[in-house]
């Protein structure tokens, strides 16, 4: 297999600020680990696409540098207690390193604190934490990636422009990668012609999200764009279409799924930035295996986000921002 | 006479006695009395939506609304059906969600294997859906009425093992490429005007209110959910009307999961997470009671049918999503004190 | 009795309304000291509903009530308890799930600090019990007690040290004689103190034995107060229901027909190796002392209890290890002594309760899934008239009924269906006399039309008059099998007794 | 004899009788009548899981599920009274939540009021947590007793209502900020190796058991329970006792609620999302019964506990998440199917 690596990233200097310096970097991967070390990953769920193509990141780069792992995931992003107890019982359990896709921004740092005294490297994966005792992290932000949304929105209609409305979904109310995203989004398109209607929190159920964007057509006849979820997009697929508003009202997508992906290329969803969660996977592995070796590493460093429309969806490589079709979830590696 | 704990009992069907005032107080008075308070919401609703946003009483709203509603009235029935035994299905959820994944990975491989007969590999599909489903209520069933476990944990701990296997087939991928024609059909097409979902809404309401009220087998879900004993001391065969119960709650559920998954056009394991409180909610505010005995599938479809027009209308007069969590808390909450004075009312003779 | 003395009680106009109903029309009460006054009147006639107005429990529609001259407003039992008026309630006021003595302390719980006394609370309610002469262990939860046993315990609930009124609805209507007597040996010294108590009943021959005064109701109106020793029986029912009844107990041809029953050597739980047959066209009652298994060892029979092994044949078809539904369909019918816990369906009406029983069995034709609703409603119509339940009660809520009215219906289920054998397990509780008579004929008539006949009841009478012949329970074995002369009263008690001998 | 409905109904202390046979198998036996199933797998589960993980013994795993368990126990505990009194309380989650968004708003805001009295900010913030879930109780049992609401409509109700309340007051972003010595002593503290919360819940079960074995109040809970109607006969005050059973409960969940609050060191709006059902199941398989006048404060413990030791000896032993639903499931199903087992055996005199 082609290795994945050096691939296109972005270093923030000092690590761990908010409003650090971003510089663009070429990440390298270590070609293996010297010996199997015990990484635990702990992920808030394992129930959509996303989450499963991070796990298809971790779990293969595990396989290729030969380090074991043990996944465990807390069941929702209400759940932030099991979250706690699960990492608990990871070091219990023998882990030498972790791997947090956390559920609250602010909520683990005591956890972390505990398992970074005893030595353990903790790795920040995907979702973000406020802790200062952190080894490295290895994400994107979803500020970020509301704010790259918003963005390719702003750009299309700035300032000046006719004003145009856009149904906003961020999804479920509280969650900390929503409420990261709402803010960059809200961010990136303040002073363009964007007007952002009320936003509509739910649930990442499809139907939950068909249901909120049907009154929203109905309440709003006059809106352009629906962002949000991938669900809400690949929810209002069908809707769009069947209202024959194909062309009228225009999808977007504030991260990456196999169904947003499909429907960039059938041309029903228009855009969404892709945070290669896959690749954020990988790199959270390597740091955690570079900190037991004590190799160096980038301490705060993501993939390079881009977005994909229908202009560059054929040139994307896909195994870097999707789980391969027919993955199914690994809880554990053994080496 | 002060409230007391001899009224606080199940619902009754007391006739009311004459109006013994005139005018149209005395005729609203008496219309409550007779119907329950829902329809007094349901018209108050409508009203305040209306004047909140103009889209609201638009045909296509309405037509939204009744779409909307169609799971909710639906998985409601279902739970009737197992509250009035006397029990409760915490595994609708579950139901629906295999009911969903099951079907849609069935569909896939059968249009696969079948490619030219794609009628053949939806209807076959939807059968391996119903029985997954099927499956889901005949455990309950069997641990409620043969273990006689407690409704509440064994269908709790169906659920949580069904949700297991849900995600364990799919890996909380959603299922897609199913054959387009299934979701033309159920999802989004329409018989003279009608959405497809709302046709079989409306079939299962008739069959329903027909097998609660006409039949054998109704009458002894209700006299088992009003006293088990003395049903079985009418001969009545509790353990085979208990596990009936449960696989009809699953089989419409069952029926809910299709929908929705021809509604969203793909087999999802996270279908369904919230319904089954939401069903008992809906349950409850139409007069179902948690003891058994006592419920009717009108009141119950009109009870579903009002949250989900109130969530409608919110969403339409762009109440902030935090907002609508309190106002419909605070409306469940009303809706049920409004049927205690109901009951008090007709109690005092109103 | 003086009727100069200041009353303990006076009741005026005392007005209770329900919907549809007057339960009690402006009715004049009073009661003295020292004085047990009975009350009197048909099922529904509105006694508990006044007793439950002095108890506390309900409030007035109209009217006044005082306690020694004193206004009375009740909020609560609590309030009345403070006055020190205290009641054994017709439908129990018992706490299941909670033990014997725990029941009989309920709200006056002997404290040491804070804190419960446990030990006390047993101690205390071993002696109360054993002072009534009831013989039930404090520790045991209520719910595993009989319908009579649980009886017993009610009325040892309301026996505090600060009794002033004591108010008796229907105490004795499981009991039996022995009991009884010591029930009243109790009332009779609480009156020697000056306590003043109320009494209901429908047993009409304890009246001579406890009361001074009678008060009769009908329809929720007073029809009039009589002093015992001025009055008769004859004229006691006469004012209740408006007319003579001459002979409540029917004359009952034997048909002396094939052998319908055959139980050899039946055990449970508490009953031991009972042999018995039953023949179509007879009457066979059943008695003994309240425990003895009379219960149990039909219930057996019927499916009904875990564990039972024995024989038994219905026309010759062995049953004994068929599920209850299949021996209820092979022609046997039960009668539960426990019409709340497993006799009705207290949230339906009573017709709806009726139409369960209606729609199950065979005697309308139901022949597809579907319910033949008008055959059934024409069908619980006969039902009703036969049992007697009137007009206005048969679209009521079986909770709102009064006990006896409620009796009534569950009697009416058994019509639902055919059945070769009946077994009525005290079919009569609390049910009024010229009803008795009513129901005690559609015994005879099923009797004679060629049906087998049970009564299991704690009312000797009862049962000697209706029965061919009687079997005797004691310590759960068949003590006796009485028929023609000897079924006496004395030669019955002394079988009570266990004087064979019988394992136990 | 065919198992009938006669022994479905509720449990009942009868004392097992004397051992009939000897050996080990029926001092089992007998352990098992008298102590219930949950006592025989907490062992098969802590034999299991040592086996599996060798890590699953040591000393920090232990003091791991002492601490993970506190939560559950405590909730249980409170959920228990409620369930006790016939009642139901969905929105322990909401107490929790409430708490801790109000206390560390509370906290951050007093605490930069009088920077130097940080205990003071601290004890005033927790009091202002405190009472905002005694609120959520009050209004609970006002309604259910006062207003005769269905337990279940109301405690749904409120606990929309009061989320919608605590996301506004946050915007759903959790509250940081609070005075590190306040995690420091309830989040961290040890008092002789003890972590702090731990010992709250050890001082809480204690207190929950006298006031359920030893009070007037817990009879008369146990009596509201068993019969409402009787209750109000046998002169109890039955409407303030109901009302005093939910305010109990959402204090222990807002003890809950400051304890988790000090462990996350935030103020969160989504903590105690599923503690609702899973207190609920957790007194369920510890034999409370969900129709009220029957359970016990120590087999609500150990049951509750029993779930938290499962949940991390399956973690330990690497078990996949999927697989952990479906085992979970399967066992809550099993220890009443054990339960319902061991009733029979009582009731045939084993
Ligand atoms: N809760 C209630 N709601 C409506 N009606 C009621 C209620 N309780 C009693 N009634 C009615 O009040 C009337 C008097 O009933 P009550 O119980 O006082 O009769 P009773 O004389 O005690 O009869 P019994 O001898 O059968 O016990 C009856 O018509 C009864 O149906
Ligand atoms: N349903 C039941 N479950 C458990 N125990 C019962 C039940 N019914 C009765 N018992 C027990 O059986 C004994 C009484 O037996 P049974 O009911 O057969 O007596 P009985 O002769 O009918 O007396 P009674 O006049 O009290 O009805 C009591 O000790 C009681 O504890
Ligand atoms: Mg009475
Ligand atoms: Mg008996």
């Amino acid at each position: 297999m082609d290795s994945w690596f050096p691939y296109p990233a972005q270093q923030v200097t000092p690590p761990f600020s908010a409003d650090g310096e971003v510089s663009d970097v070429s990440y390298e991967a270590l070609e293996s680990a010297s010996q199997p070390w015990n990484i635990c990953v702990s992920f808030p769920h394992m129930k959509d696409a996303y989450w499963l193509g991070v796990n298809y990141g971790v779990a293969d780069e595990a396989e290729r540098l030969g380090v074991n792992l043990n996944l465990v995931e807390a069941g929702g992003y209400t759940e932030l207690t099991t979250q706690i107890s699960q990492l608990e019982d990871c070091v219990a359990g023998g882990a030498q390193a972790v791997a947090i896709g956390a559920i609250s921004g602010d909520g683990l740092n005591n956890v972390i604190a505990e398992i970074a005294a005893q030595g353990i490297p903790v790795i920040d994966l995907v979702n973000g934490v406020s802790s200062e005792d952190i080894t490295a992290k290895a994400l994107v932000s979803f500020y970020t990636m509301g704010a790259e949304t918003g963005r390719y929105l702003a750009e299309q209609h700035p300032a000046g422009s006719d004003p145009v409305q856009v149904g906003w979904f961020p999804g479920p109310a509280g969650a900390g990668w929503v409420e990261a995203a709402h803010q960059g989004f809200m961010e990136a398109v303040e002073g363009s012609a964007i007007e952002v209607l009320e936003p509509r929190y739910g649930d990442t159920g499809r139907e939950v999200q068909l249901s909120l964007v049907e009154d929203v057509l109905q309440a709003n006849p006059d809106v352009r764009y629906l962002a949000g979820t991938a669900v809400t997009a690949e929810a209002a697929q069908g809707l769009i279409r069947e209202r024959g508003l194909v062309g009228e009202v225009e999808l977007l997508s504030f991260y990456m799924t196999p169904g947003v992906y499909t429907g960039i290329q059938r041309g029903f969803i228009l855009a969404a930035p892709a945070d290669s969660m896959v690749i954020q996977g990988r790199m959270a592995i390597d740091q955690a295996v570079r900190a037991l070796e004590g190799e160096d590493l980038i301490s705060h460093v993501g993939p390079q986000i881009f977005v994909v429309d229908p202009d560059n969806i054929n040139d994307v490589p896909r195994e870097n921002i999707l789980p391969p079709d027919g993955f199914s979830p690994v809880f554990s590696v053994e080496n | 006479m002060s409230p007391n704990p001899e009224t606080g009992g199940a619902k009754q069907d007391v006739a009311p006695s004459e109006p013994t005032r005139s005018g149209a107080l005395a005729l609203i008075r008496n219309v409550f009395v007779k119907v329950g308070v829902l329809p007094f919401f349901l018209v108050a609703a409508v009203v305040i939506f209306a004047l909140l946003s103009s889209s609201f009483l638009t045909m296509q709203n309405m037509v939204n609304v009744a779409r909307q509603s169609v799971f909710l009235v639906l998985v409601s029935m279902g739970q009737m059906v197992v509250l009035i035994s006397g029990g409760f299905d915490l595994s609708v959820g579950t139901a629906i969600a295999l009911t969903s994944v099951v079907s849609a990975l069935g569909m896939v491989w059968l249009a696969g294997v079948f490619p030219d007969a794609i009628w053949l590999a939806i209807v076959l599909g939807a059968c391996m859906g119903f029985g997954a489903a099927l499956l889901v209520g005949l455990v309950n069933g069997i641990g409620v009425a043969y273990f006689e476990v407690s409704p509440f944990i064994m269908t709790l701990g169906v659920s949580s093992v069904g949700a297991g296997i849900a995600l364990f087939l799919t890996g909380g991928v959603p299922v897609s490429g199913m054959p387009f024609v299934f979701a033309d059909t159920l999802g989004f097409g329409r018989l003279w005007g009608i959405p497809a979902p709302v046709l079989v809404a409306i079939v299962f309401i008739v069959i329903m209110w027909v097998l609660m009220t006409q039949t054998r087998l109704g009458t002894q879900i209700y006299a088992v959910g009003g006293n088990i004993k003395a049903a079985h001391l009418s001969a009545i065969n509790t353990k085979r009307t208990l596990l009936m119960c449960y696989l009809i709650c699953a089989f419409i559920a069952s029926v809910t999961g299709l929908l929705l998954t021809a509604r969203v056009e793909s087999g999802e394991a996270n279908l369904g997470a919230s319904i089954a409180l939401e069903s008992i909610a809906a349950c409850v505010i139409a007069g179902v009671s948690l003891r058994g005995g006592i419920g009717s599938v009108l009141s119950v479809v009109l009870g579903a049918f009002f949250i989900v027009l109130v969530q409608n209308g919110m969403n339409l007069a762009q109440i902030s999503s935090y907002m609508q969590m309190v106002l419909l808390g605070a409306l469940l909450i009303l809706a049920v004190i409004f049927d205690q004075f109901r009951y008090r009312l007709i109690l005092s003779g109103g | 009795m003086s009727s100069a003395a200041q009353p303990l009680i006076s009741l005026e106009k005392l007005t209770k309304r329900y919907p549809g109903v007057v339960a009690l029309n402006a009715v004049d009460f009073d009661l003295q000291a020292g004085e047990v006054h009975v009350l009197f009147g048909e099922n529904g006639a509105g006694k508990s509903t006044l007793i439950s107005l002095l108890a506390g429990a309900n409030n007035p529609s109209g009217g006044t009530m005082s306690l020694d001259g004193q206004p009375l407003h009740f909020t609560s039992v609590a309030d009345a308890q403070d006055k020190g008026i205290y009641t054994v309630f017709q439908e129990f006021s018992l706490l299941p799930t909670l033990t014997v003595a725990q029941n009989i302390f309920m709200g006056w719980e002997p404290l040491i600090g804070p804190f419960l006394d446990h030990k006390t609370m047993r101690r205390r309610s071993k002696e109360m019990l054993a002072e009534l002469g009831f013989d039930i262990d404090p520790n045991v939860t209520v719910a595993s007690l009989s319908r009579a046993q649980q009886q017993m315990v009610e009325i040892t609930k309301a026996f505090h040290g600060d009794l002033k009124v004591l108010i008796l609805d229907e105490p004795t209507a499981s009991l039996t004689d022995k009991e009884v007597d010591h029930l009243f040996d109790f009332v009779l010294s609480l009156k020697q103190r000056g306590v003043g108590v109320i009494y209901i009943s429908h047993r009409i021959q304890e009246f001579a034995r406890i009361a001074d005064r009678i008060t009769v109701l009908r329809d929720g109106a007073k029809i009039g107060t009589v002093a015992m020793n001025e009055t008769d029986e004859a004229a006691l029912v006469e004012m209740m229901t408006g007319r003579a009844i001459d002979e409540i107990y029917p004359k009952i041809d034997n048909l002396e027909g094939e052998t319908l029953l055959e139980v050899e050597n039946l055990s449970t739980d508490g009953v031991h190796g009972a042999s018995f047959t039953v023949r179509a066209g007879e009457v066979l009652g059943v008695a003994g002392l309240v425990g003895s298994g009379k219960s149990r060892l039909f219930r057996a029979l019927m499916g009904l209890m875990p564990h039972a092994h024995g024989t038994v044949r219905l026309k010759g078809q062995d049953i004994s290890k068929a599920p209850t539904a299949a021996i209820i369909r092979a022609g046997m019918y039960y009668l539960s002594s426990d019409r709340k816990n497993e006799g009705l369906d207290l949230a339906k009406r009573s017709d709806q309760n009726l139409a369960v029983n209606l729609i199950m069995g065979d005697k309308v034709p139901n022949r597809s899934a579907f319910v033949d609703r008008k055959a059934v409603s024409a069908e619980v119509l006969t039902i009703l008239d036969h049992v007697e339940l009137s007009e206005g009660y048969r679209r009521k809520v079986v909770s709102q009924l009064s006990g006896g009215n409620q009796q009534k219906v569950l009697f009416g289920r058994c019509f639902g269906q055919h059945a070769d054998v009946y077994i009525f397990d005290e079919p009569t509780v609390g049910v009024d006399m010229g009803t008795r008579a009513a129901l005690y004929l559609l015994i005879k008539e099923l009797c004679e039309a060629g049906k087998a006949i049970i009564v299991i009841s704690s009312d000797l009478p009862e049962v000697m008059n209706l029965s061919h012949r009687l079997l005797v329970l004691a310590h759960g074995a068949v003590t006796a099998e009485l028929a023609g002369e000897d079924m006496r009263e004395d030669v019955v008690l002394k079988y009570f007794f266990d004087e064979s001998g019988a394992q136990s």
